[in-house]
């Protein structure tokens, strides 16, 4: 409280491109954004309150009013769904009072909201309270931290009662659980040497640390699967006084989490990447794009930086190269899958909302600030590192000719050891199903609800591999016993919340696809109206501004091209002449809900 | 046993209405009505829109007398934004091609009601065969008189063309006047004619048409078209400061069976003067005089009415016509349902002959044709009242200062006829069936004869909410209703 | 029909009627039948086939009109070839009567706004159902002062739907004359190459949305 | 720099970089748009322009010409795929032509008379969005929004270059706003140009409407077409 607006100018330099800083800390000292610091805000930046609330309610985090003391983020995910999400949700109600999308609890307490995917899906059910986070919830343990919560602790002291350092990895793992399954070449194994590593890289010119990379064929591990090495040596020749190097860790990918674990585990390697690539391409200024999901890592993640600064391994004149500075800052996001794209999170780097702009200019070209731009994933910069240590031939050697080198898989679902695995690219599915000791499997979504729902039955032999079955990571097991139109449906539906809505086809196609989805479970669907929807999913994906619109209905398609009957079995046949669509108690369902609301006013 | 007959849809009418008669075992009919099957919610859609595009909205109420809703719409926002005071009167010009258009509508909407769903009974007769009885039996029968209606109607929904933009549902009144004016061109082609539409001459002509069909039917029928259904009530219309008949403008003037005048108000006094009962078998309400009460207080609007307010018309030809109405009852009120359909042929040489007037106006030719009062003179709240083709015509409009539409209501002149079509009903059903073993089809459609007489537009009346079915319901001997639903 | 004491009933339709002259039926044999009818829309898209003006007569050589607003022949009894729906679907009735027309119709065609979208009366969709019903009845201004509160609630009239719906939401329509309503011009275009058997080509010039 | 493409198989010489949805035009083929205004930068929202480039789908209106590129505008395939956005478009707010003042002049609708559009695909919506009718001279009917951003882009306070038009939320509940204080002091010629900018009648002059007559409205008397492709009316 009492946090003022000019407070919170000061303390981000009126810089209008920190707007998610600052709106960050108005909401951390209010509870909320209240107009009168909005509009100072504004002020001081130049502009109008309706401005900055464009950039503030395009957040899911963000609030512009107040809401409970607490607020409760329950993650809703297909995963949570088959670990207890019902009971926990309901049981969520019952001890607060307050209703998930409603109004506070009448004492103000708490507020109820649903949020998707929170990196969490080894341990889910999972919640955030505020920026705090509880994971294997159960009902009872729910009540616990209620009660805790209404006796007066702050969510802080629920989770962490040993009072454990924030910057420490201790607390972080006590929050959460990494779950690494298999240490691999290029990730846990072995620590990487970043001190010596960067020593070593800049010894040598940026031109040869691009040639290693291109000849590692390392393709971007955000999924695109773009050429690294070519993606550097275009922003290396981009014209631009100054160059930016930006490290996507904005996993929003619902089943994926391998980017928190490494963040957790081997932060170090990851900013040893970027500082390579900083100085492969000519940069000079870094950013870590941490999802809002992630905050409890923000201080363990400044603690990294700080050491490295104190190294000098950050920072003005390099390990004393004159001419090259560069350092790291981490920015926050607020709530939004789509800042996941490249273009998105660079507007939203400038405190903007998170809207994909247009291609080309690529970001190579003309990214953050209008400036040339390297933006890579968590994983690519951390595979970098390692690159370097052991060279491009010792990495190129592993995986398949299109996708060289390993790649981690976050497992979840119907499996015995959900976690972190790295595997080969090429590795096939049936492998990776027996090396999570997978249950009954009947399907597996590959690369999480932008990727491929494929048929354990069918595809078993197919490879996690670009050139097959591409893969971002997210590897989510369904066994035999799941309902895989539910599934869909809440794909879609996930996809509806997380359109910038900026193009059409996204914004209206989207939610048309999950209404006709709905219209096949509900039985009023008939076979010319799937062949509709199929049409209406190339149309989406084909003229869609950006990656979302392109992979949204895939959970529909790939799951009617390989689970057809999920569909069919729900088919009615229409009874005479009137469209199977056309729900007829619906239709006149109004008229006497109107009459009872009638009556009840005129008695 | 117990008998009930359903007239499902009333046809040759405009909207949906149903008719439902019961007779009991002794063939005596016990009730009769007519309920209107549809509800739309206008008075509360419109709520919210900007006041300015309510005109344009709410005509859509009726595609037959659009104009009227939108007149009757423009002058209720002319009092809105202070337009039409002595301080910022209605240009000259203006409110003759309000006019104009008016009565370009009152002409086609007559002969398109009269000659294609009136004029086959008189010449069929009532229970002739339904395929015969309407405008393709009259095609058959006298394709030269129907392709001189045609010409007629063509030639007044030109005339709405030019007006409007378009032949219905076009768009003319802004607030404080109108969008444009006539050119000579346009004038020139109404009154001389081209290849595609007839003269001035040619369409007064064919306007009395109307007439002689009548005159000859009556002569052919007189004791069956008096005597059919004659349903006492009170006539209502707009009356100029003459106090005859005026359908733009004037006050609004009831007289009882001797033609006296029983109120005579100023239109936005209409809610100290008038209320509207519910009944729950009819989505159409009941509009009445609050000072005499349902029964004795509820009027009749239209043709009939008007001639029966009127004390005379003010062009040649109509007015000789309109002294020869008036005659025939010796200056007492005309209550005789058929003679609707002579007040009809009498209206349409009026309407043909006011706008032969204003096709001589040299004001019509004039480029001003909007006053603009000003943000000061903005008074959010005006009623609107029109004599549409069919009766009195009223909106009433209340918008918040942003200029959002916060209130409507609106009260149409087949509403205003409600209880007397149900007396009609009731009537027609009485003479023509009560003591009946056998009912056909042909004496059923008596009553539609009845209904047709007011040219009801069912689709203006259920402007609140949906369509109105006409139904002929028959009751059972103890009053009670049949639960049975026919379709 | 309840056992006791209720009414037998009969549609006036199916009543013992005059049967057409001979020359009636003679005349209109082989003519291509249509037919059409209006449901929540406001008749002006039905009164738009009569704005054929001079052509409805030559064209009436080739076609006949079977249940209309304009005539009295309130069923389609056998095959229809086309039928012209104006308006949307906002009763029961509405729905039952364009299921009656599509069940006898070869080609139906939804004939302006509301059929094609819902049109005005469909703005009652984003207020609902009770609002609409309220501002009509309960808080009317010219409401009777004293009267007990009614709203219109009878076996003999339909229930309203939830929501206006267009046509083609409900069955399947052939083809569609936008407009509010479609000029004459559009209707004839449309109605002239179905009569000649060609394939239904309405020109950009003649089509309007208001 | 002059190159050369090829659009529907006709080879046609340009310059590189120009907008291949003004390229089409140049060479007489049309091409919808609803967000793009000439003159100004590229908003790339509502995707009309669509066309197939080198075989993907791409909004010509954000792809600048280049040599030996393959254009296919006027397939049927592409054609379905336009109107299905105008579809969209339609069943997404309520776009009452019958009373809307901007009827005639509408470039959603000249669009979509051009595209002979029909009964949408999709069950139409009837959204209830609030109208925002605060500000003295400016009513935003946000029913008939498309969200192409035009007015949020192009539209600016001209003494301090705030934005009068802003964006809230996300995805379908995303919506303009306008800054009332701002409004108020556009003066009255900027009004209408916000007027005339809006694609759609969801800016509309407060008691302002139907000036023209129907026949003569933007659209009647040269269609978007003609418009587009620079074609005088006879």
């Amino acid at each position: 409280m009492g946090l003022d607006a000019d407070a919170v100018l000061t303390r981000h330099g009126r810089d209008r491109t920190r707007l998610l800083d600052m709106l960050w800390d108005i909401q951390r000292a209010w509870g909320h954004l209240p107009e009168d610091v909005v509009a100072g805000i504004a002020e001081g930046l130049g502009t109008t309150a309706n401005d900055i609330r464009e950039t503030a309610s395009f957040y899911h985090f963000f609030h512009t009013t107040p809401g409970g003391r607490y607020r409760i983020y329950l993650a809703d995910t297909v995963v949570a769904r088959m670990r207890g999400y019902d009971e926990v949700r309901a049981r969520l109600e019952q001890e607060t009072g307050a209703t998930f999308g409603g109004p506070p609890d009448p004492t103000g307490s708490f507020s109820l909201l649903d949020t998707p995917c929170v990196g969490l899906s080894d341990q889910e059910p999972a919640m955030l309270v505020d920026s705090v986070v509880f994971t294997r919830l159960r009902p009872g343990k729910v009540a616990d931290i209620i009660a805790q919560l209404r006796a007066g602790a702050t969510p802080e002291e629920v989770a962490n009662p040993a009072g454990l350092p924030h910057d420490d990895v201790a607390y972080v793992d006590h929050l959460v659980e990494t779950n690494v399954r298999t240490k691999g070449p290029v990730f846990f194994r072995y620590p990487t040497d970043y001190r010596s590593l960067i020593r070593d890289c800049l010894v040598l010119t940026p031109e040869q640390i691009n040639e290693r990379i291109s000849e590692s064929g390392l393709r971007g591990r955000g999924g695109a699967g773009f050429s690294t090495g070519l993606k550097w040596q275009l922003c290396r020749s981009a014209r631009g006084e100054r160059k930016h190097v930006i490290c996507n860790a904005d996993e929003g990918e619902p089943g994926t989490f391998k980017d928190r674990v490494l963040l957790t585990r081997s932060p170090k390697q990851v900013f040893a990447g970027m500082v390579i690539a900083a100085y492969a391409i000519g940069a000079s200024n870094g950013i870590v794009y941490l999802r809002a999901e992630y905050s409890y890592l923000i201080d363990y993640l400044q603690r990294q930086l700080d050491e490295m600064r104190a190294d000098g391994l950050l920072g003005p004149a390099m390990m004393g190269r004159k001419g090259f500075d560069f350092d790291i800052r981490l920015q926050v996001g607020g709530g939004s899958y789509v800042c996941g794209e490249e273009s998105a999170l660079i507007e939203s780097c400038e405190g903007h909302r998170g809207t994909p702009r247009l291609k080309p200019p690529f970001p190579a070209q003309r990214g953050f600030l209008g400036e040339p731009t390297c933006i890579d994933n968590v994983e690519s910069f951390a595979t970098i590192a390692r690159i370097l240590e052991e060279g491009p031939e010792w990495f190129r050697a592993m995986g398949t000719a299109d996708s060289a080198g390993t790649r981690l898989l976050s497992v979840a679902g119907d499996c015995s050891r959900p976690g972190i695995y790295e595997v080969e690219w090429g590795t096939t599915l049936s492998a990776v199903l027996e090396l999570v000791g997978a249950q009954d499997p009947m399907a597996v979504q590959v690369a999480g609800p932008s990727g491929e729902c494929v048929s354990v039955a069918a595809d078993g032999a197919r490879q996690i591999a670009f050139e097959d079955l591409a893969c971002n990571g997210a590897f989510t097991v369904y066994g035999a016993q799941r309902d895989l139109l539910g599934i869909v449906r809440e794909h879609l539906k996930f996809f509806v919340d997380e359109s910038c809505g900026i193009c059409v086809p996204c914004r209206v196609g989207n939610t048309e696809l999950l209404r006709g989805v709905d219209r096949v479970m509900a039985g009023h669907a008939a076979h010319a109206d799937l062949d509709e929807m199929v049409r209406w999913s190339q149309i989406i994906r084909g003229a869609s501004r950006c990656g979302l619109g392109a992979t949204s209905p895939k959970p529909f398609l790939s799951t009617l091209q390989r689970f057809p009957d999920i569909y069919r079995s729900r088919f009615r046949t229409p009874h005479g002449v009137m469209l199977a669509s056309y729900d007829l108690d619906e239709a006149l369902a109004g008229y006497d809900a109107a009459m009872r609301e009638l009556e009840e006013d005129v008695s | 046993m117990v008998r009930k007959i359903v007239i499902d849809p009333v046809t040759r009418i405009e909207g949906h209405g149903k008719v439902v008669v019961h007779l009991d075992d002794d063939n005596q009919v016990t009730d009769a009505r007519l309920h209107v099957v549809e509800f739309r919610g206008y008075e509360k859609l419109v709520q919210g829109h900007p006041y300015w595009e309510a005109p344009v909205l709410l005509q859509r109420i009726c595609g037959i007398c659009f104009v009227s809703h939108h007149l009757a719409g423009a002058k209720a926002i002319d009092a809105m934004v202070g337009a039409g005071t002595s301080a910022h009167p209605i240009p000259v010009a203006a409110e003759k091609m309000r006019r104009l258009g008016h009565y370009a509508q009152m002409l086609q909407s007559h002969a398109t009601a009269y000659f294609y769903l009136v004029v086959p009974e008189m010449l069929f007769g009532m229970d002739a065969a339904p395929e015969q009885r309407n405008v393709l039996g009259l095609l058959e029968a006298d394709p030269a008189l129907v392709t001189r209606v045609v010409r007629l109607r063509k030639w007044g929904q030109e005339i709405l063309q030019t007006v409007f933009g378009k032949r219905m549902h076009g768009v003319s009144a802004v607030p404080g006047g109108v969008q444009k004016g006539l050119s000579v061109a346009e004038r020139d082609r109404f009154l001389h004619g081209d290849d595609t539409v007839p003269s001035m001459a040619q369409v007064i002509e064919y306007a009395q048409d109307g007439l002689a069909v009548f005159h000859d039917f009556h002569a052919a029928h007189r004791d069956e078209v008096d005597t059919f259904a004659v349903v006492p009530a009170l006539s209502m219309s707009l009356v100029g400061e003459d106090g005859n008949v005026d359908y733009y403008t004037g006050r609004l003037r009831v007289v009882d069976a001797d033609r006296r005048v029983v109120e005579d108000f100023a239109t936005q006094d209409y809610l100290a003067h008038m209320a509207e009962a519910v009944e729950p078998w009819s989505y159409l309400k009941f509009p009445f005089l609050r000072a005499l009460g349902r029964e004795a207080g509820s009027v009749r609007v239209g043709t009939l009415a008007r001639l029966n307010v009127t004390q005379t018309l003010s062009t040649p030809m109509a007015a000789e016509a309109a002294q020869q109405f008036h005659d025939y009852t010796r200056g007492r009120a005309n209550m005789m349902t058929l003679h609707s359909n002579w007040a009809r042929a009498i209206e349409i040489v009026h309407a043909a002959e006011l706008i032969e007037q204003l096709l001589n106006d040299p004001d019509l030719l004039s480029e001003d044709l909007r006053v603009d009062p000003g943000p000061d003179a903005w008074t959010g709240e005006g009623v609107g009242v029109v004599e549409a083709p069919r009766g009195t015509l009223l909106h009433h409009y209340r918008a918040d200062r942003d200029g959002a539409m916060t209130f409507a209501n609106l009260i149409v002149a087949t509403t205003q006829n409600n209880e007397v079509l149900n007396r009609t009903v009731r009537a027609v059903a009485q003479e023509q069936l009560s003591g009946r073993v056998e009912i056909t089809e042909g004496m059923m459609n008596a009553i539609e004869v009845g209904l047709r007489a007011y040219d009801p537009c069912l689709s203006c009346a259920t402007h609140a909410l949906g369509q109105m079915p006409l139904v002929v319901t028959v009751l059972d001997a103890a009053g009670r209703v049949v639960a049975e639903r026919v379709r | 029909m309840t056992p006791d004491g209720a009414a037998r009933v009969h549609a006036s339709h199916e009543l013992p009627a005059t049967p057409p002259p001979a020359q009636t039926v003679e005349a209109r044999a082989g003519k291509i039948p249509i037919a059409t009818i209006s449901l929540c829309g406001c008749w002006g898209c039905t009164l738009s086939i009569l704005d054929l003006d001079e052509r409805i007569i030559p064209l009436l050589d080739a076609v006949t009109i079977t249940r209309s607003s304009l005539t009295d022949i309130k069923r389609i009894s056998g095959r229809c070839a086309v039928g012209f729906v104006e308006g949307g679907v906002a009763n029961e009735e509405n729905i039952e009567t364009l299921e009656h027309f599509r069940e006898h119709c070869d080609v139906l065609i939804s004939v302006g706004a509301c059929s094609i979208w819902g049109g005005i009366p469909s703005l009652r969709n984003t207020v609902g159902l009770a609002a609409c019903l309220r501002e009509a009845y309960l808080d009317s201004p010219t409401r009777v002062p004293g009267s007990p509160p009614i709203i219109p609630r009878h076996e003999e009239i339909p229930r309203l739907t939830t929501t206006v719906r267009p046509c083609h939401e409900v069955v399947h329509m052939d083809y569609f004359i936008s407009g509010c309503p479609p000029d004459g011009d559009a209707v004839f275009s449309v109605l002239s190459d179905l009569a000649a058997g060609r394939p239904v080509n309405l020109p950009t010039a003649i089509t309007r949305f208001d | 720099m002059t190159i050369q493409l090829t659009i529907d198989g006709e080879v046609v010489t340009t310059t590189e970089g120009t907008p291949l949805v003004e390229v089409a035009a140049a060479n007489g083929t049309y091409v919808p748009t609803l967000c793009h205004h000439p003159g100004s930068p590229c908003l790339g929202t509502c995707r009309v322009c669509a066309v197939r480039v080198n075989g993907a789908i791409a909004a010509s209106c954000s792809l600048g010409a280049r040599d030996g590129m393959v254009v296919e505008v006027n397939t049927p395939e592409l054609r379905d795929l336009r109107r299905t956005i105008v579809e969209m478009l339609f069943v997404e707010g309520v776009h009452n032509c019958p009373s809307c003042e901007k009827s005639g002049r509408c470039q959603l609708q000249a669009v979509a008379l051009d595209m002979r559009l029909e009964g949408a695909r999709f069950p139409y919506r009837y959204p209830d969005r609030e109208a925002e009718h605060d500000a003295a001279r400016i009513w935003l009917e946000r029913d008939r929004c498309i969200f192409c951003q035009r007015c949020v882009e192009f539209v600016r306070d001209r003494e301090t270059g705030k934005k009068i038009f802003s964006i809230s939320r996300r995805g379908e509940r995303a919506r303009i706003e306008l800054d009332v204080e701002l409004a108020d002091a556009m003066p009255p010629e900027q009004v209408a140009e916000a007027v005339d900018l809006c694609p759609v009648g969801a800016i509309l002059a407060k008691g302002v409407g139907y000036d023209v007559p129907i026949g003569q409205r933007r659209y009647e008397a040269w269609s978007l077409r003609n418009r587009v492709l620079g074609r005088r009316p006879s």
